[in-house]
């Protein structure tokens, strides 16, 4: 299946990129997509830290959060907003 | 209850933000305004970055939060993004009610869960570059003292 | 530290007062507005009196004691006096500094401190004619939990 | 010697009178300056109250406040500000 993955602020910097389609297994959760991702090596070991936080369709989630079909996952270091 | 968000480019008047908060029933308005310091060390200007869509929510969902602990009248919420210069208004919460002491400790709720809660990312410019403002853990503690 | 007192039985605007509260290395304007509440009770209008001279004294004092508690930059306090009607402004008390935290709790100080130690009396006007509003004991317990 | 009493609010209506010029003994104080007043009976009765508070030159005082000459001694109920 595919979900739809975005970036924010330093991460998307540092990836060169605010997101991409990626294709997952069925009964990926969000831990097992973040461990795809770091797996690429480089920059991408960034999203092995646990300060890079994780929303599936706009909404802050567990890494054991189970993705679906079409969900946007997000992946952003800590806010700093205010 | 009455809430109302904006995450804008424009600058925002807290003249008419604290005159909307001002609705019947209303004896105290809580404010708080947040700017870009005029520092010491050099801050050429500040570049706030947002997560469209999961902003506003989350910043619905704190003055949700807000209203469900306190008696409160209204909570109104804007903040700006994009290129800030020192001295430009950052963020204005405001929060009306019947008395001072809940609408006081709403609109400090709503700072602490913004300030930790809300995607904003903070990104200065100085004579050394730009480069992205790290999390404080002050926040964290700030936002720490609501938990129940 | 920049502080200013006025008494006076004009309207102020907000936005005026807050701009003025942000001055160079000031993060953070933490603010409070009290209103004549428009009641279901039938309040007509409402008449503060105060004591010139000891009035204005009293409010310095509050905000001197605020300053030597808190790394602050300003506090303004405006109070209005005379008669006043349902939905207009009474007091406006504005606090600036470096960070949030401090600028809340020394508005909020100055606030409970200004309830219970600034020389003002409310008359209230309804059906039933004009009376003197009762100190409340909220107020005296606000204040109390600043005392160390 | 001679102070310049004033009183405020509820109580300066009650009493008819926004102050006074008042003679008293060398030595008085906020207290007996307080009794002589009240010792008029009637609405002067209301200065027996320790909800009525005093200030001596504008500063909150103490009942054992010694007055001087000149001294400005003002009566009042709890405020109600802000």
């Amino acid at each position: 299946m595919k979900v739809q993955v975005l970036f924010f602020a330093s991460l998307r910097e540092a990836l060169g990129t605010a997101g991409e389609t990626l294709e997952v297994g069925e009964g990926c959760d969000v831990a097992a997509a973040r461990a795809l991702l770091a797996a690429r090596r480089g920059e991408w070991q960034r999203l092995a830290s646990p300060r890079i936080r994780a929303a599936v369709n706009q909404a802050l989630v567990a890494e054991a959060h189970g993705l679906a079909e079409g969900d946007e996952l997000a992946f952003f270091p800590p806010v700093t907003g205010g | 209850m009455a809430i109302s968000v904006s995450v804008q480019s424009e600058d925002f008047d807290v003249g008419v933000e604290v005159r909307a908060l001002s609705i019947a029933g209303v004896g105290a308005v809580a404010s708080f305004v947040g700017r870009v310091r005029e520092s010491q060390s050099g801050l050429f200007a500040m570049t706030l970055e947002h997560y469209p869509g999961m902003t506003e929510r989350a910043l619905h969902e704190i003055a949700v939060e807000a209203e469900s602990r306190w008696p409160i009248a209204a909570v109104r919420i804007v903040h700006r993004v994009g290129r800030l210069l020192p001295g430009e208004q950052i963020v204005f919460v405001g929060v009306s009610g019947p008395h001072r002491g809940e609408a006081f400790a709403a609109c400090e709720f709503v700072m602490d869960y913004l300030k930790t809660r809300a995607p904003f990312w903070k990104k200065e410019e100085d004579a050394n570059g730009a480069h992205w403002v790290d999390a404080r853990e002050t926040d964290d503690t700030a936002a720490a003292r609501w938990q129940r």
